[in-house]
Formats: structure tokens, C-alpha cells, sequence
């Protein structure tokens, strides 16, 4: 047990407990009775996501990616460029890869608009939530059905 | 990076997120969500992304809280689950 | 079927499917992932080229708005355009204009804890409170060059300096200071500005989003410093628009659509 | 200038959003007029763009100007594949939008601009959909189709909409999650988001190829796509959401975006995967086309079952829904089930659009919704009737239509490809539409028997009138006399008629420019068996 969390789990502990949050936003999503608590699932679904893009740019030992946190790095990496590409190509990278100071900034310019999408469709549910309230008086999934079904047999 | 302070924010995560999605009172679940968006804003902030952090503070723990709190509000505040 | 024995067997599924795909990921952290350096037979990492190049291009030491307002701008200005159709879907659910529906909607009752006395020093907290916070949240659209933030931020913020106002008095204070006429026209003018900026080199015969043809009209020295010039002008567009639809969603679901009485 | 035409698709309703945003509030007569010309616009440029790659062949465009190296910027690829259709999203949404011209609503002022800012603002989504080259652009543009999708669905006033399209929202937004986190994937494992990079390194470095994680993108991506279009187990959110919406927008919604998401699977199964690594898998083409032979069986059957039409015609978009998947996966040798796959992804738009135009019609004008009230409109509304007529017939598939030569080519590529089932299917698929149209045809014809009793029919429709009370567009009085519908509806639907007509008569110059696009997978895959 230890054994299998240290060898399997540790190296990608990221990722499997974005698995679970994932997976908890998805069960309650589907199984949760009420619209606001499926709201919630399907907010903590999109934060496991965005949980597992982050992860993906991390790098040991690296800092945020703004060169000024670095002393005067921005001054040095302009000519210091090709030099970058030339050992990355080579099999056994070189430790002193100026750019491996600074987290990979990709995920999180992308993570930034899922973020911003995720709140824009989160106030389109809650309105929706609204009107439907002010329909039909409940937001429970099963007494919403039921009364949906009433208004069709009438018709 | 520091892995034993990642791996107490994602294991609090996991119980923040079980107990929002299971609160009978939407308010206090409402409430237990934004203390989700704060967990995930401070591992954002562990993981060197801080631009992340800031927008997940201000959208993820902020707004949505709110917004959260205004429909709840409007609406019922028991659920049935 | 029951609702719980799908829920179960729909997550029992797609979290086998997930941690198949996890077994040979790189290890956590590795800055030699392919993500983090890129993989033979592509083209070279695009991490590391804005590692290296984005400084030298664009004079932006933070990366994070670099990348997101000059190379993935075209990304930046549909997520912008995602949260207007977001704040316009909303107004087309919600929003009912003169429709009195008094049997639902009541002006919900004050709280009888909350006095008089509660509301003055929210009040007077709130008019010390507000400034700072709008401030501080230009500070953060203008500083996103050099420091975590930019346009997003510094707009939410805005946005809820607004909605402090509307928690803290009533919503009728804060439309009063920001009237619907006037959110609609500041956040169609938030992506008329970063279009804007994507025209105008096209205007000077360079393609969409182009940035570094506009030393022309910026009189900069050199395109790497219109870049950041424009960069500036975008995220202020993206601000304004957030702010503005960040308000007025708070405004449209506090009051169901009405906009009068609020929470 | 010539060079700059694809940004100016996106930037024409872009720009026309914002101005309806801005004068059309204060005005409503102003939104009409401003939406139709960057519509316009649109298409012209459209067409322009797509010309272009007709004749000189498949072309990018730098946002930015950001070249090299590959994927530092975003990329707009136009080939002969998109070019196709972005032509019909943007006939579609002109066509659309026509019908559109004369709300009857008289209440709520403001929604008719916020009903033409959504409607172009998913013109503009879609648009970009199709010629993005980027992965992850693809996801924000699906997320603005989507959100203004959702917008227009809950703009009616019926009770039941909202309800709809909260259940779409969930749905979509899972889909839409599920394709990003398949992208997350393969950043992870290529490190890299532009397609025409990934499909190089896939076919490059047998390693990364080869690896669990892709595999796991594939389904991701493929899952959240299928969602996003309606595939067989996924498909609840469909009916509901366009038989409940408002007939401008479902007249909008159901023609393109289930299209949309088709071509996007075959995009991404083209140009990312790659047709090579797909078909390299043994047992998933046959397990996607016994879905899909399940997908067109369960949909024509629920069709039948129907007594409104435009859920009856719901049920067959998720009929046509399998075709479309099922040809796109027959993996036949010389592609014929891709390349019916895409014709009908252009075919099925005019159909259905020709459909849902005819169903709005006769709801909006003549308050009918359900089939057995169609009695004798033939004689009342002779134009309606023949627009309804060629899309029915399109839709069963006879031949100087369109829908013929997209099931020809879906059914030589079964044949082909050795897939009977998928064959089979095809066939009894037709059959009952047939008979689902040839009733109506009777009964619009010749009206009910007698027998049937009067008393119950003025009940219902009494009845019906009554649940329609609160429908955005309040249909006419039942008792009109007979009467053509007015122009602003007869254009769109004769337009989209005659295309069905044209699209069939031209299938031969259309399936060559899909061919085009498909020739270098075509050799890898006959050289692969």
C-alpha cells in the first residue's frame, strides 16, 4: 500500500486527486436532485480541470513566470537564445537551462479563459435556475419533472 | 513548489469539495464553496501560477460566491440533497 | 433509471478511461516534459520560445500577459466576447422591463437584525472600502505588464467595487451610478477596443492582431514597445467589458430581472 | 486586402453584435437591417476565402503575424474542406435570419436586440469553429457557440424552454469540458496545441503515438464532441432543446450546430489524428458504426412515434446524426463514407433547414405544432407546401435531391468498406422516413377522414392554443382564412428548396473539392490494407 502510493501515486499525486475532484463534480452532477448543488458539481468539475492543465506546466524548483522575479534574467535571455534551443535538442540537457527558472506559462494563459468561461457559464445557469423558480416554484430535478410532465398530459 | 504544502491543500480540497456538495442549507454550501475557490486560489499561488491565483480570487472565490448567494437568495434555501 | 447508479457507473468508467491515460505521464514537476520542452519531431517547444523570445519581442517581462494578449490574443478577445454573449444571454432570460410580476417578485424584507445602526457602518465601511478597491483594481489593469494581473482581474474587481456598493446599500444606489444604458455601452466599447486594436494593423496592411505595425500610430521606437503599448490598450478594453458584465449579471440575478429592490 | 478575408468573416457579425448592442436597444427597427448586412458581409467574404483555396488549394493565416516558429500564435487554416463550409453556415444564417425579419412578439422590447446579438454572435462562433487551426481556440469558440446557443433557446417565453436549455447548458458544458481536458492531453503528451504540429508529431514519433495518454485524448475529445452533436446515448438534451425553443432560433440551431460538431469530429479525426492513427486501431470503426447503425435505427423509430413536428424532426436530426458518423468511421479503402460523411454535412443543413423553416411557418402563422393538424394546408398554403414537399423528399432520399447522393455515397462506402449493417440501416432509415413524410402528405393533402370526428380536432387544437399562450411568438389565430405565408418566409424556404435541388445537381464538382482534401490520407489508408 505505501509501496504503491510512493511509486505510483507521489510522482502523480496531482493528477490522481484531479481524477477525484473530477469525479466527485461529475457523480453530483449527475446524481445531485437540486440545480444549484449540480451547479456545483459542474464548477468543481471545471476546477479539476483547470487543476490538471496548471499541473502540467510545474517545474521542481522553478518560479513564477515573471522574468523580474529572477534579478536581471530578461537581460540575459535575449542573447541567450539559440543557446537554449541547442541544448534542448541534445539527449542530456545541460542543468543550467536558464529557462527552466520559470514555470511553464502556457496552461496558465489558457487556464485564465477557461476560468473566465466557467464563471460566464455559471451566471447563465443561475439565471436559468431563476427562471425556472419562477416558473415552477422548486428547483428539486424530480418534482421539476413531475410537474413538467402534468403541464404535458394537459396539453 | 512544495510538495507536502501541495498535498495538504488537495487533500483539504477534496474534503471542501465533499462537504459544499453535501450541506442541506445552500447558503452555508454556498459559503464552504468559496472556501474551495480560496483553497484552489492558494494551491494556484503554491504552483507558481499566480496569474491563475489572482483571477481564481476574484472570479472563482469571489464572484461565483456571490452570485451563488444572490440566486440562492431568490430562490429556496433548503435542498433536498 | 436511478439517477445514482448512472451518476456511478458513468464516474466508475471515465475515471478508469482518465487514470489509463495517467500511468505514463512524465512525472510531476519534470522540466523536461514535452509539455515543458517539447517532444522530437515538432516544431520547437513554443513554452520555451516564450521563456526566451517573449521579452525580446514584446518588452513584457510578465509572460503570462504577454503570451495572453499578443500571441494568443486572438483567444483573449473571444473569451472577452464569451463573457458579453454570457452577459447577454442573461439579460435575455432574465430581463423584463416594466413587467411588474408582483406575485413573485417582492422587494424582499430587510433583515429585522440588520438596524439602522448595522446598515451605517456598513455603509460608511463601504464608501472607505470602495475607493481603495477601484484603485487598486486600475492598479492591477495597468501593472499587468510587470506583476501578476491584467485586464481580467483588474475587471472583476472593478466589477465588484460595483457590487459591494449594491450588497452593502441597495441596488438602486449602485444603478444609480452605473445605469444599464451606460453597462451596455462600456462593455460593447470593451470589445469594440480590442477589435479595434485587431483592425488597425490591418488597416496598415498586416495582418489581424498585428501589434508591431502600430509604432506608426503609437510613435514608439521600434515595434516591440507598440506591442506593449497595444497590449495595455487591449486590457483595457477586456476591463471594461468584464466589469461591466460582471455588474450587471450581479444586478440581473439579485433582482430577477427587474433591476429595482435587489437582495 | 484579398489576403485578410478570413478575419473578416469573424470580424463582420463581430462588429454587427456590438452595433446592434449599441443602437439596437434604443431602436429595435435598427437590428434587422445592421445584422442582415454584416451577415452579408460575411458571406461575401466567405465566399471569397473560400474561392480562394477552391483554386490555389489550402491556405493559413497568421493572427498576429506570429509564424515561426509553428504554433507561437494562432493560425486560421482555410482548405477546400471548410471553405465548403463556412459557405453554408453563412447561406444558412442569412437564410435564417430572413425569417426572422417580422417578430411577432409585441412585448419585450429589448429581446428582440438581445435575440439578433446572440444570433450573430453564434454566427461568429461557428465561423470561427470552422477555420481555426488552433486546439484550444476551438474550445473558446465552442463555448461562445454554446452560451449564445443556450441564450437563444431560453428566449422564448414558453415554460418549458428554460428547462431545456438548462439541461443543454449541463450537457453542453460537460461536452465542452471533456474535449478540453482530451486537449490537456495532448499538450501534455506533445507539448504543442496547434493541429497541423500535432498531427506532425503523431506521425512522426512512434512514441508519443503510441502512448496510453493519446489513446485517452482520442476518447476525450471524441466523447465531448459526440456530446456536443447529439450522438446516440447522448442525445437526450436534443428534442427538448429545439422543439421547445422559439422557431427563428431553432431555424438557426438545429441546421448548424450538430453540423458543426460533425465537421469538427472529422476535422479532428483528419487533421490531428490523422485518418492513419485513427484506423491503425482494429475494432473501433466497427464498434462507432454499429452506434451509429443503433444512433439512425432508435432515431428513425422515436421519429415515428412523434405527433409534433418539429420533435418528430428532432429525432431524425438524430438519425442523420448517425449517418454522418457512421460514414465518417466506415474506414472504407477509398473513402467514399468520409467523403458522403462531409457532402451530407452540407446536405443535411439545407434539409433541415428547409424542415424547421416549414415547421416554423405552420406554427407561426397557422398555430399548428402537431402533425395531425396539418389537414388540407396543402391547398391553403400551395408555396409552403412544395419548400416542405422537396425537403421531405430530400430527406427520404430521392434523386435529383441532395439527400440521394449523400446516402449514394454513405452506401457505396458501406459496401466498400464491407459494413452491411451500416447499409441496412441506411435503408430502413429511408423507408421510414418515407412513410413518416407520406403520412403527412396525406393528411395535408387530403385532410383527415371524417370519420376521425370534428369535435375532438377543435378541442385540441383549443387546447393547444391554450399551452401556447405563453410562447414568445404568439401563433396566429387558428381560424385565419386560407392564406399564403408572407414573403419574409416564403424567400428563405424556396432559397433553401432550391439549394437542396442545387447541391444535389452539382454533387459531382462538390465532391471533388471534399476529395481534394482527403487525397493524401486516401493513398495511406488503400496502401495500409
Amino acid at each position: 500500500m505505501v509501496e504503491f502510493f510512493l511509486n505510483t501515486v507521489k510522482p502523480h499525486f496531482n493528477f490522481w486527486v484531479y481524477v477525484i475532484l473530477m469525479m466527485i463534480g461529475l457523480w453530483s452532477l449527475i446524481a445531485k436532485n437540486n440545480l444549484i448543488k449540480k451547479m456545483m458539481g459542474l464548477a468543481i468539475f471545471q476546477s479539476a480541470i483547470i487543476l490538471f492543465y496548471v499541473s502540467i506546466g510545474v517545474k521542481d524548483g522553478a518560479t513564477i513566470p515573471v522574468l523580474e522575479h529572477y534579478g536581471d534574467y530578461a537581460e540575459k535571455a535575449v542573447p541567450a537564445g539559440p543557446d537554449v534551443s541547442a541544448t534542448e535538442s541534445s539527449p542530456a540537457p545541460a542543468a543550467s537551462n536558464p529557462a527552466d527558472a520559470f514555470a511553464n506559462p502556457v496552461p496558465h494563459v489558457l487556464m485564465l479563459t477557461a476560468i473566465v468561461v466557467g464563471v460566464a457559464t455559471l451566471g447563465v445557469a443561475l439565471a436559468l435556475c431563476e427562471m425556472i423558480f419562477k416558473e415552477f416554484d422548486t428547483l428539486e430535478e424530480d418534482e421539476l419533472l413531475r410537474k413538467i410532465k402534468a403541464l404535458h398530459d394537459d396539453a | 513548489m512544495i510538495l507536502s504544502f501541495d498535498i495538504i491543500i488537495l487533500i483539504f480540497l477534496i474534503v471542501a469539495a465533499i462537504i459544499s456538495l453535501n450541506v442541506k442549507d445552500l447558503l452555508s454550501s454556498a459559503m464552504i464553496f468559496g472556501i474551495y475557490g480560496f483553497l484552489i486560489c492558494l494551491l494556484w499561488a503554491e504552483m507558481g501560477a499566480v496569474d491563475v491565483a489572482f483571477t481564481e480570487a476574484t472570479v472563482g472565490a469571489g464572484v461565483s460566491t456571490v452570485l451563488f448567494i444572490a440566486t440562492i437568495l431568490n430562490t429556496r434555501r433548503r435542498s433536498s440533497d | 433509471m436511478n439517477p445514482k447508479i448512472f451518476a456511478s457507473i458513468a464516474v466508475v468508467i471515465t475515471g478508469i478511461v482518465l487514470l489509463y491515460g495517467i500511468a505514463d505521464f512524465p512525472t510531476f514537476g519534470d522540466p523536461r516534459s514535452p509539455a515543458n520542452s517539447g517532444v522530437e519531431g515538432g516544431a520547437p517547444s513554443t513554452s520555451l520560445y516564450y521563456i526566451n523570445e517573449s521579452y525580446g519581442d514584446t518588452k513584457v517581462p510578465n509572460l503570462v500577459t504577454s503570451v495572453l494578449a499578443d500571441y494568443r490574443g486572438y483567444d483573449t478577445m473571444f473569451e472577452t466576447v464569451v463573457v458579453f454573449a454570457a452577459g447577454i444571454a442573461i439579460f435575455a432570460i432574465l430581463r423584463c422591463v416594466g413587467k411588474d410580476d408582483g406575485a413573485v417578485i417582492s422587494a424582499p424584507t430587510k433583515n429585522s437584525i440588520d438596524g439602522d445602526h448595522n446598515r451605517i457602518i456598513v455603509g460608511m465601511t463601504c464608501r472607505i472600502a470602495v475607493p481603495v478597491v477601484q484603485i487598486f483594481a486600475l492598479y492591477v489593469v495597468a501593472h499587468g505588464h510587470h506583476s501578476p494581473g491584467g485586464g481580467f482581474q483588474g475587471g472583476v474587481m472593478l466589477g465588484a467595487s460595483f457590487i459591494l456598493i449594491a450588497l452593502a446599500g441597495n441596488l438602486d444606489d449602485a444603478l444609480g451610478r452605473f445605469s444599464e444604458k451606460s453597462y451596455m455601452a462600456l462593455a460593447s466599447l470593451g470589445i469594440l477596443i480590442y477589435a479595434g486594436f485587431g483592425v488597425l494593423p490591418q488597416v496598415l496592411g498586416k495582418n489581424f492582431l498585428d501589434y508591431g505595425v502600430l509604432q506608426k500610430i503609437l510613435l514608439t521606437d521600434g515595434p516591440e514597445m507598440a506591442r506593449s503599448h497595444s497590449m495595455l490598450g487591449v486590457e483595457i478594453g477586456v476591463a471594461l467589458t468584464v466589469m461591466s458584465i460582471m455588474f450587471a449579471i450581479f444586478a440581473n440575478l439579485s433582482s430577477r430581472g427587474t433591476l429595482k429592490g435587489g437582495l | 486586402m484579398l489576403e485578410q478575408l478570413p478575419a473578416v468573416i469573424l470580424l463582420a457579425p463581430l462588429f454587427g453584435a456590438l452595433l446592434v448592442g449599441l443602437l439596437g436597444l434604443r431602436d429595435r427597427r435598427a437590428c434587422f437591417p445592421v445584422a442582415f448586412a454584416s451577415l452579408l458581409i460575411a458571406l461575401a467574404s466567405a465566399i471569397g476565402a473560400g474561392m480562394r483555396a477552391f483554386t490555389g488549394g489550402a491556405y493559413d493565416y497568421f493572427i498576429g503575424g506570429w509564424e515561426e516558429p509553428l504554433g507561437i500564435g494562432i493560425v486560421l487554416r482555410i482548405d477546400t474542406l471548410n471553405g465548403l463550409v463556412l459557405i453554408a453556415i453563412a447561406v444558412v444564417a442569412v437564410l435564417a435570419l430572413i425569417f426572422t425579419i417580422r417578430p411577432s412578439s409585441e412585448k419585450d422590447e429589448g429581446k428582440t436586440a438581445y435575440f439578433y446579438i446572440l444570433f450573430l454572435l453564434l454566427c461568429v462562433g461557428l465561423f470561427g469553429i470552422t477555420i481555426t487551426g488552433d486546439a484550444f481556440n476551438l474550445f473558446v469558440l465552442v463555448e461562445v457557440s454554446a452560451l449564445t446557443s443556450y441564450g437563444l433557446v431560453a428566449i422564448g417565453s414558453s415554460r418549458r424552454c428554460k428547462m431545456a436549455a438548462f439541461h443543454y447548458l449541463l450537457m453542453g458544458t460537460v461536452g465542452a469540458s471533456f474535449y478540453l481536458l482530451g486537449v490537456g492531453y495532448l499538450y501534455l503528451k506533445t507539448g504543442s496545441l496547434n493541429m497541423q504540429d500535432i498531427n506532425t508529431i503523431l506521425a512522426t514519433n512512434a512514441v508519443v503515438s503510441e502512448s496510453p495518454g493519446v489513446t485517452t485524448a482520442f476518447i476525450l475529445i471524441l466523447v465531448g464532441i459526440w456530446i456536443k452533436m447529439a450522438f446516440f446515448p447522448l442525445y437526450g438534451w436534443l428534442p427538448n432543446a429545439y422543439s421547445y425553443c422559439p422557431s427563428g432560433s431553432a431555424c438557426l440551431l438545429a441546421p448548424l450546430m450538430t453540423k458543426v460538431s460533425v465537421y469538427v469530429m472529422i476535422r479532428v479525426m483528419l487533421s490531428v489524428f490523422g485518418l492513419e492513427w485513427v484506423f491503425g486501431h482494429p475494432g473501433w470503426s466497427d464498434l462507432v458504426v454499429w452506434l451509429a447503425v443503433i444512433a439512425i435505427l432508435a432515431g428513425s423509430i422515436m421519429a415515428l412515434a412523434q405527433r409534433e413536428i418539429k420533435r418528430m424532426l428532432c429525432y431524425l436530426i438524430v438519425a442523420e446524426i448517425g449517418y454522418m458518423v457512421g460514414g465518417a468511421w466506415l474506414n472504407d479503402p477509398n473513402l467514399w463514407g468520409l467523403t458522403g460523411a462531409f457532402y451530407h454535412i452540407l446536405a443535411d443543413a439545407m434539409m433541415t433547414l428547409c424542415l424547421f423553416l416549414t415547421a416554423g411557418i405552420f406554427f407561426k402563422y397557422k398555430g399548428i405544432s402537431e402533425i395531425a393538424d396539418l389537414d388540407g394546408i396543402f391547398k391553403k398554403m400551395p408555396l409552403t407546401s412544395i419548400g416542405f414537399v422537396i425537403g421531405a423528399l430530400a430527406m427520404i432520399g430521392v434523386p435529383p435531391t441532395c439527400g440521394f447522393f449523400s446516402k449514394f455515397y454513405l452506401i457505396r462506402g458501406g459496401i466498400e468498406g464491407g459494413q452491411w449493417e451500416y447499409v441496412a440501416a441506411l435503408l430502413i432509415s429511408s423507408l421510414v422516413n418515407a412513410v413518416l413524410f407520406f403520412r403527412i402528405f396525406e393528411i395535408a393533402y387530403f385532410g383527415k377522414k371524417p370519420a376521425e370526428g370534428h369535435d375532438h380536432e377543435h378541442n385540441h387544437e383549443h387546447e393547444h392554443n391554450h399551452e401556447h399562450e405563453h410562447e414568445h411568438e404568439a401563433p396566429a389565430q387558428t381560424t385565419l382564412p386560407a392564406r399564403e405565408a408572407p414573403l419574409s418566409a416564403l424567400i428563405p424556404l424556396l432559397a433553401a428548396a432550391a439549394l437542396i435541388l442545387l447541391v444535389g445537381i452539382f454533387n459531382g464538382q462538390i465532391v471533388e473539392l471534399i476529395r481534394v482534401a482527403f487525397e493524401i490520407p486516401s493513398t495511406l489508408v488503400s496502401n495500409l490494407r
